[in-house]
């Protein structure tokens, strides 16, 4: 084991699967010298070349789009959208060709393509730079979607998005791109709809993703002493591993999802749906989801820190729903 | 930079030729002016700017072109027909059944764009269409017996059923997707020229799109940076002067769309989109340049839509528009007037050929409707790769 | 009561409060001779003229973009986007822009804005025209939605919507389009955020907004004799009626939420969390979503009617719920 | 429309004026060359197309220009600081008590543009303004306090602290928001004209962006529609060379951007962006030509920002780049020289305006610092109107 940060296990992840397979090529703003907004990408264009390192103009339009095309004639391009925030100005490329090409080709052709994108608040930027915006894309078929909350997942993960023929979105959370953490040596991938329990517990199910699995985890620590809590994190929301969640809230007969986007229609309420549906008499507490005010992000660090859920705020939610 | 030759006034109905950096105005009497021999067509002397190599295409290929334009013009107006039969039925009892027909969007009168514009491709070369696509797919090599049968919902279509009237795919041929998103596949030609760049073949991408997507934002963003990156990509622009019932001198700002290339610093040409001769030298041209690995080019192809903008539509424009294009300006009697005068074709091989594209469409028809329903148990196949 | 389609009624709804109030005007796609796509701005240019009535270029992103400028400098904007499908090339004008401009500003500025679009599928239009995406703007604070269901309703809500001081997103069903429904003479209003119980019954609740609220009665009265059940449409899902969805809950102790929408993170696992959240113990049975399949829509009717909640599906549901 | 008459070689670091169909190019020395009088600017000189009559501005409001410039300069040089300072701090301690201070983009080495265009504005004309907007808030006259209370996150801020650095609201003074998102502003420009244009009055709409989103399709969209209905809104283009680490080279294909208003029909132009006096004699212009209803225009003025694209970015711009545009072409000294060599102020006046806006920032600050944090429970007002 290897202690790194997260984004060079990122970086790690993208060099490997780039000299794994010459049809890999990197596209997004600033992802040459700069190496993307996070670093992520940094040293891929001294490695590779500016032809698998796109540096694009500011056409998220145009290089999403063009993404989906070479993706469809073979290549397996990893997109950088810079912000979750931005999608909004390529949803089309996203939604109505990438995740439909294939079906609506019958199966004709595929769609390879990775697009990573940061998502979530604190970092003091306001309504357009603060989103998460994950449910939007679980709600669309044919993308899958890929949060992954530590060093050892992300790299996993990543590669593993990077070999999936389908298009898959992979949200990193900013906060989360200096953090540090343990790594298997060698190569590895981690399956995409693979859940994985990163603390066991008793009592109460969390379910979290991306930066939330770091403050439940506190939480539970937290709580150590009083309430057995468990912490699932799917890592995908699609595909989603209920089986995981499921025998977790079998066992345990609470559910709190915690997470950073807005609590209204965040994937938090599709996991509560899929547990009030199919673990119903097991559930001996109303299931909860802790989730982000539905506000935009006031940028006043003094309202912001109001809006998302901390450690004290998951703890208060335990007490409640076990008390 | 290519020069610009061929141009109309701005936004007018009228064709003219216009010299450029001239002020001399010459009313062009028809496609029909060349002095082409028998056996090849010269359209080289129809202008003199920087055209003066005189294009050669095979008579047979000539002919072929017809008859793709015939082929065109007989399956558009079946889909028509059988939409019009079908929607005469109970629509809540042909929702109920599955057995609705999609509203197509006929290109009757756009013929020679499409025919002019792919037969200067190679079949490994790729197009991109649009929602009016018919016309595109049967011109790449479609098979017009899947695309029947994709227009009555068939597992024998050409996306098996899934996709209909505007997403139709056949990578064996080079057609990766009609859109039904204006403006959406801009964009995916851009990919699929940027992935035979990064292989390093000599494949074109050939991307159709219309005067309304050429409003959309992609349309910006893409010969932005086609342009940029040099991708071997020609937008072809089917300017049929309407985006539903917008014309397009209310929807398009400033001169030609094909004059905003050089915003891009890539060459535009406007050509009579109703010549399928001009078209297809165009286009070749704009393919060559692409192929020589020197770019991006912008077509813009002046034409008009025969029909509504889909079935079911009403279609409330001008009697003297649609006599004037349907009558004097149909791009099919004219490329046959002109291949009976250089005695290309024969009055009677004329008359062969359109009994056979109408039995060819009727073969279609019949294949789609003995080809099976989809089976529901199916319906999730094919999401994930 | 008068007797009129659904789209003459939404006509009216237009007519009468740009009568009233000059602000308001029109602005999108072939609204103008054409009347849209549907033909609810019918004869508006003939009454209104061009200056209130825009036809606009295939620019969604300009054109809704102005409409959010020209609200927040004092107009009220009623845009037409031809079909909801579209959104994904004017997102960011929507979620970015017109959600969060007010909060933004800290209050300085206000956008009173409709954008009308139209959802839905069952129409042979295949993948791209056929999306039922409301759950998206449910999760962007700052947004209201409404889903009209009948012809009195479309009438008295768009009036709100226009009137109302809020963006608002109003989509209407395709297939509602023809139908005809009693209406209501003179003028009124619906307000936003006001449910409605459509049928009353003691066991089980019916929640569905739109096409699935006509669906919804019908499944109800064929299981008249067997099974009493209770139909609300709650009209907007922004602001959501809470109250009248958990006092029927509360009544019957059964939840069935019917939309059209994929299942998947669609906004009936929204009410299903709030449900279960709020009124956990009155419920005597699984609560369940039943939506559309997680599939782009198949052309091929006899593959779409597979992918869409029909009246027999949800007397299914119903009977499997309360057996 | 008018005829284009300074311009940049494409793309090209170095100033040069090139007089449009002429092949002689002139390089010019600088802006100073105008023969101005004591009161009275006279910028007509020094382009001989089309623009024969001579600027006039009143002494009071060049001075008042340079003031507002010094300002800038100022406010941007002491927000930088005020980041740095903040982030020294342990962020995830700054988190947690929300006391971070935002990232700033600043303006600092484009104050000419900020200043020529809005002095070119009425009060109760608008401006659209970006992510790098504090020059354009400070130029159109937003309050410095409200400012820099609004980047402390401050209930005293200009937008109460909701907002931040990149959504600076004061409709008071026309300021309908500064933009996140690149090229989103775009759009909202379009309405705000739309609706002086449907109520009747005169006012001119101004909309900020940059060379970056000269390349979304907002941007292509907006200037067709604008152009389409002749709407008064003055599209001002910064183009400052980069786009985070994106050359305009880079991301900008074809010629100059200011050249892609012809394809939309509108007039474009090219100036100087660190001529103070030379961008706002092009506004002006521009914005006679909206309030006239003769509709859009663009200009794009080539100038160059100072600093990273924000605080916590790297720069890495080469050297001698770095010294051309900080050290030769700085707008501050360049404006401050003309005006002392046209005795329009003295070393002292300028001794003192320095000391006075300095002490207007040290106040700003002072001001932010003394005003209240939001009340927590305050959190959800606003979302709703
Ligand atoms: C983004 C988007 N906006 C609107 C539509 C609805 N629509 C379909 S075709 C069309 C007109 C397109 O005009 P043009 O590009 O000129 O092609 P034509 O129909 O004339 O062939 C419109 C508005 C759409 N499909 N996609
Ligand atoms: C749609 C969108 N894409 C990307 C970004 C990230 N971003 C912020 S500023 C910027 C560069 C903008 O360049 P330009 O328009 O030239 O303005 P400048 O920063 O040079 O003033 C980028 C890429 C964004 N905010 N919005
Ligand atoms: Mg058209
Ligand atoms: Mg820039």
């Amino acid at each position: 084991m290897r202690e790194i940060t997260f984004v060079k296990a990122m970086n790690e992840a993208m060099v490997e699967e780039m000299e794994r397979d010459e049809t890999v090529f990197q596209i997004g703003e600033d992802i040459a010298r700069m190496g993307g907004i996070s670093g992520a990408t940094k040293g891929l264009i001294a490695r590779f070349g500016e032809k698998r390192v796109r540096q694009a103009p500011l056409s998220e339009a145009a290089f999403v789009g063009l993404a989906v095309g070479a993706a469809m004639a073979g290549l397996r391009p990893v997109v950088e959208v810079m912000y979750v925030d931005f999608v909004t100005v390529c949803m089309d490329q996203i939604v109505n060709q990438a995740a439909k090409l294939r079906y609506m080709s019958g199966g004709q052709v595929k769609v390879p393509l990775v697009i990573r994108t940061q998502g979530g608040g604190c970092n003091a930027e306001a309504a357009q730079h603060s989103q998460s915006l994950e449910a939007w894309f679980t709600h669309v078929p044919g993308l899958k979607v890929v949060m992954p909350a530590t060093c050892a997942d992300v790299k996993g993960l990543l590669k593993s998005a990077i070999r999936d023929d389908n298009p898959v979105i992979f949200i990193e959370h900013k906060l989360l791109y200096p953090t540090t953490g343990e790594i298997p040596e060698g190569e590895y991938t981690i399956p995409l709809g693979q859940g994985e329990v990163k603390r066991t517990g008793e009592d109460i199910t969390l379910v979290a993703t991306s930066l939330m699995v770091h403050r439940t985890l506190v939480a539970a620590e937290t709580l150590a002493d009083e309430i057995s809590v468990e912490v699932i994190d799917p890592h995908t929301l699609v595909p989603l591993d209920m089986d995981c969640i499921k025998a977790s809230v079998q066992k345990t007969g609470r559910l709190l999802v915690v997470q950073e986007a807005c609590t209204r229609s965040g994937f938090g309420s599709e996991i509560v749906r899929r547990i009030a549906e199919e673990a119903f008499d097991d559930l001996c507490a109303a299931p909860r989801v802790l989730g982000a005010a539905n506000l935009p992000k006031p940028y006043s660090g003094k309202l912001e820190i109001e809006t998302i859920p901390w450690e004290a705020d998951i703890v208060e939610a335990i007490r409640n729903m076990v008390a | 930079m290519w020069p610009r030759v061929l141009r109309w006034s701005p936004r007018g109905k009228w064709l003219e030729c216009v010299k450029q950096n001239a002020g001399s105005y010459n009313v062009r009497p028809g496609y029909c002016t060349s002095t082409a021999s028998k056996h090849v067509l010269d359209t080289g002397s129809r202008n003199d700017l920087g055209r003066n190599q005189p294009m050669t295409i095979e008579r047979d290929k000539l002919i072929e072109m017809l008859r793709v334009m015939q082929s065109i013009r007989a399956f558009e107006c079946k889909a028509r027909e059988l939409y019009e039969e079908n929607r005469k039925q109970d629509w809540n009892e042909l929702r109920a059944t599955g057995t609705m027909f999609c509203a197509v969007h006929s290109s009757e009168g756009q013929e020679a764009v499409a025919v002019g514009a792919c037969a200067a491709l190679n079949p490994d070369d790729y197009i991109i269409s649009t929602h009016r696509g018919h016309g595109h797919c049967i011109a790449k090599g479609a098979d017009m017996k899947a695309m029947m049968a994709e227009l009555m919902g068939k597992e024998g279509g050409i996306s098996k059923g899934r996709g209909g009237s505007m997403h139709m795919f056949d990578p064996e041929v080079g057609l990766l997707g009609s859109n039904g998103i204006v403006g959406g596949g801009t964009p995916l030609a851009l990919g699929v020229a940027f992935a035979s760049q990064y292989r390093g073949t000599d494949e074109v991408t050939l991307c159709f799109f219309g005067d309304g997507a050429a409003c959309e934002g992609t349309f910006h963003e893409s010969l932005n940076l086609a342009a940029l990156w040099t991708l071997p990509v020609v937008f072809v622009c089917e300017n049929n002067e309407y985006a539903v019932t917008i014309s397009a001198e209310d929807s398009v700002a400033g001169p030609d769309i094909g004059d905003r290339a050089s915003a891009y610093g890539i060459p535009g040409e406007v050509v009579d989109g109703n010549d399928v001769l001009a078209v297809h030298e165009a286009v070749a041209k704009a393919v060559s340049w692409a192929r020589e690995e020197a770019g991006p080019s912008l077509i813009e192809c002046k034409t008009w839509r025969w029909h509504a903008h889909c079935t079911g539509l009403p279609d409330r424009r001008d009697p003297d528009e649609i006599y004037h294009w349907t009558q004097e300006r149909d791009p099919l009697p004219r490329f046959e007037q002109y291949l009976l005068g250089q005695q290309i074709i024969t009055d009677a091989k004329l008359a062969q050929m359109r009994k056979e594209t109408n039995e060819a469409v009727e073969e279609a028809v019949a294949f789609g409707e003995a080809s099976n329903w989809p089976d529901p148990t199916t319906v999730a196949e094919y999401l994930w790769a």
